[in-house]
């Protein structure tokens, strides 16, 4: 089960690397802000993956849920920001 | 118990390969929300079902069923939000060009 | 759509407070009385705090209708996720992407948010913008469109808010 | 079994690091910035620092980002074009010079996980095994900041309060 979530984990790290290249390279301002969102969403996963690894679950929880709610008032700010700016 | 998790597991896994492979492929940013918000919906809830029915019963359980909760909840918020500022600030949504 | 301030309803306050107090508990995992006694002060602090912004008061009936509806909407979401990764994966990537607009006949802001977030959860469609009770719509093909423009979610929605005074 | 899974982490967070610096405007920059913190975060998270991680996604992710842009609400959209003048010589020459030093130094560092390493022999015993008696503080972290070293701490704060209070005097807006 344990070297299960080691796949699971570095499968989960190529798939950040996915979303990066969406961020590095989107041609447009929306596209890094949609690879962001991913990104966040992945990386709240992983992390509780990490935490059912080390079998310290109750720690890592708790980041996560930070991140859930830290995430939203990120993107709103940056969503309330291309609103009303434009496209730099 | 453990093997019901690992095919949940095993499923969100190939709805979060699918959906990044959308991120790559589809050809605008409307197409791509549609392959983000495939992940956030099923593909995250499959994986935390999974590493729940892994966890059993408990508190910790709980709090990752309060995450997913969470999840639901703040991401059509987030999809929504990025389309509607690239639709407010004048992008063009892509069409075939044979049409 | 404006934010109106309104005399703070003591049942709703205590409702709101019990919410939080119940995520801190949960939170915190510990039941000593000095944390226990702090989340109940924090809890109603902050539900007192920003009592005014809510317009939507829940009644019992209304959420248990809002319950019974999400095994339905997660069966939608894995009929269309099903679907949209069939086109993913197809080689020649069959989309035809529109913008679609559609006219609701539901009167409740809470309505709206809901019929909204459905929209938007369900994979391969995106509410992409929202006046009153006109939604527009980015759908990715033609058979993900015509769910939109058939209501099948509309109606259920309506279903739910039958009985409620319209307030839109 | 040590498996070095902070290896794919930490490129990940070199990736982003670089593509902040060479990226053509100053929004992109500042969103490839807050993903960089989560990658940060997950890194320490995997050694675990869990609350390094959390202040990591707190401050980094969160309100890093959201300072950046209310910086940028400030500025002129055509100032958050960047260019970037060519590289001098000196810069070619001093930096790939002090990272070199850098690995030169870190090769002294003992092995991570070594249980003889001085840092786990000399005096971590002495506050794991006593804290809870002398401070009766549940969190070990939270007893060596608050009860050992509270008068650095008590002080820090200070210091963080009065830029704060500096800084909210030199931004506020005028009534008239």
């Amino acid at each position: 089960m344990k070297i299960f979530l080691l796949y699971i984990l570095v499968l989960l790290a190529i798939l950040l690397g996915v979303y990066l290249y969406r961020v590095l390279q989107g041609p447009t301002i929306f596209d890094r802000v949609l690879g962001l969102n991913g990104i966040s969403t992945k990386a709240i996963i992983l992390l509780i993956v990490m935490g059912i690894y080390f079998e310290r679950v109750d720690m890592f929880v708790d980041i996560s849920t930070g991140y859930a709610l830290l995430n939203l008032v990120g993107a709103l700010a940056v969503a309330k920001y291309l609103e009303r700016k434009g496209v730099p | 118990m453990e093997i019901l998790s690992i095919i949940f597991i095993v499923a969100g896994l190939f709805f979060l390969i699918v959906a990044a492979i959308g991120v790559i492929r589809l050809p605008d940013v409307f197409s791509r929300s549609h392959a983000v918000s495939l992940t956030d919906s099923l593909g995250a809830f499959l994986m935390l079902v999974g590493i729940a029915l892994h966890g059993g019963l408990g508190t910790n359980m709980l709090k990752i069923l309060v995450v997913l909760a969470l999840l639901y909840i703040i991401n059509p918020v987030i999809t929504h939000a990025t389309v509607r500022a690239a639709l407010r600030s004048g992008l063009k949504p892509w069409k075939k060009e044979t049409s | 759509m404006a934010i109106r301030s309104r005399p703070i309803s003591p049942k709703f306050l205590f409702l709101k407070a019990m919410v939080l107090f119940m995520f801190w508990v949960l939170l915190s995992a510990s039941f000593e009385w000095i944390h226990l006694s702090l989340g109940l002060v924090f809890s109603f602090a902050v539900a007192w705090g920003n009592a005014g912004h809510s317009s939507f008061v829940p009644k019992f009936r209304l959420w248990s209708r809002i319950l019974l509806y999400f095994p339905w909407l997660f069966y939608k979401i894995v009929q269309s996720s099903l679907h949209l990764s069939k086109l993913i994966l197809h080689p020649a990537l069959p989309i035809a992407p529109q913008l679609i607009s559609v006219e609701s006949k539901l009167n409740h802001h809470a309505a709206i948010v809901l019929l909204g977030n459905s929209i938007t959860l369900t994979p391969g469609t995106v509410t992409a913008e929202v006046d009153r009770n006109k939604l527009i719509v980015h759908a990715l093909d033609q058979p993900l469109s015509e769910g939109i423009k058939n209501k099948q979610i509309e109606s259920k929605i309506a279903e739910i808010f039958k009985d409620q005074e319209p307030d839109l | 079994m040590i498996v070095s899974y902070e290896i794919p982490l930490l490129l990940l967070v070199l990736v982003t690091a670089g593509g902040a610096i060479l990226v053509k405007d100053l929004m992109s920059s500042v969103l490839l910035l807050g993903s960089y913190s989560f990658f940060l975060s997950l890194a320490w998270a995997w050694l675990g620092a869990v609350d390094v991680a959390f202040v990591e996604a707190v401050v980094g992710a969160g309100l890093a980002t959201v300072l950046f842009l209310l910086t940028l609400f400030g500025t002129n959209p055509k100032d958050t074009r960047l260019r970037r003048p060519p590289l001098s010589l000196a810069t070619l020459i001093i930096f790939p010079l002090l990272g070199f030093l850098l690995l030169y130094a870190a090769s002294d560092l003992p092995v991570y996980l070594d249980p003889n390493s001085p840092a786990s022999v000399h005096i971590s015993p002495t506050y794991l095994e006593q804290s809870y008696q002398d401070t009766h503080t549940p969190n070990v972290v939270t007893s060596v900041l608050m009860d050992y070293r509270s008068l650095d701490t008590m002080v820090e704060t200070v210091v963080i309060f009065a830029a704060g209070i500096a800084c909210a005097l030199l931004l506020r807006r005028d009534a008239s």
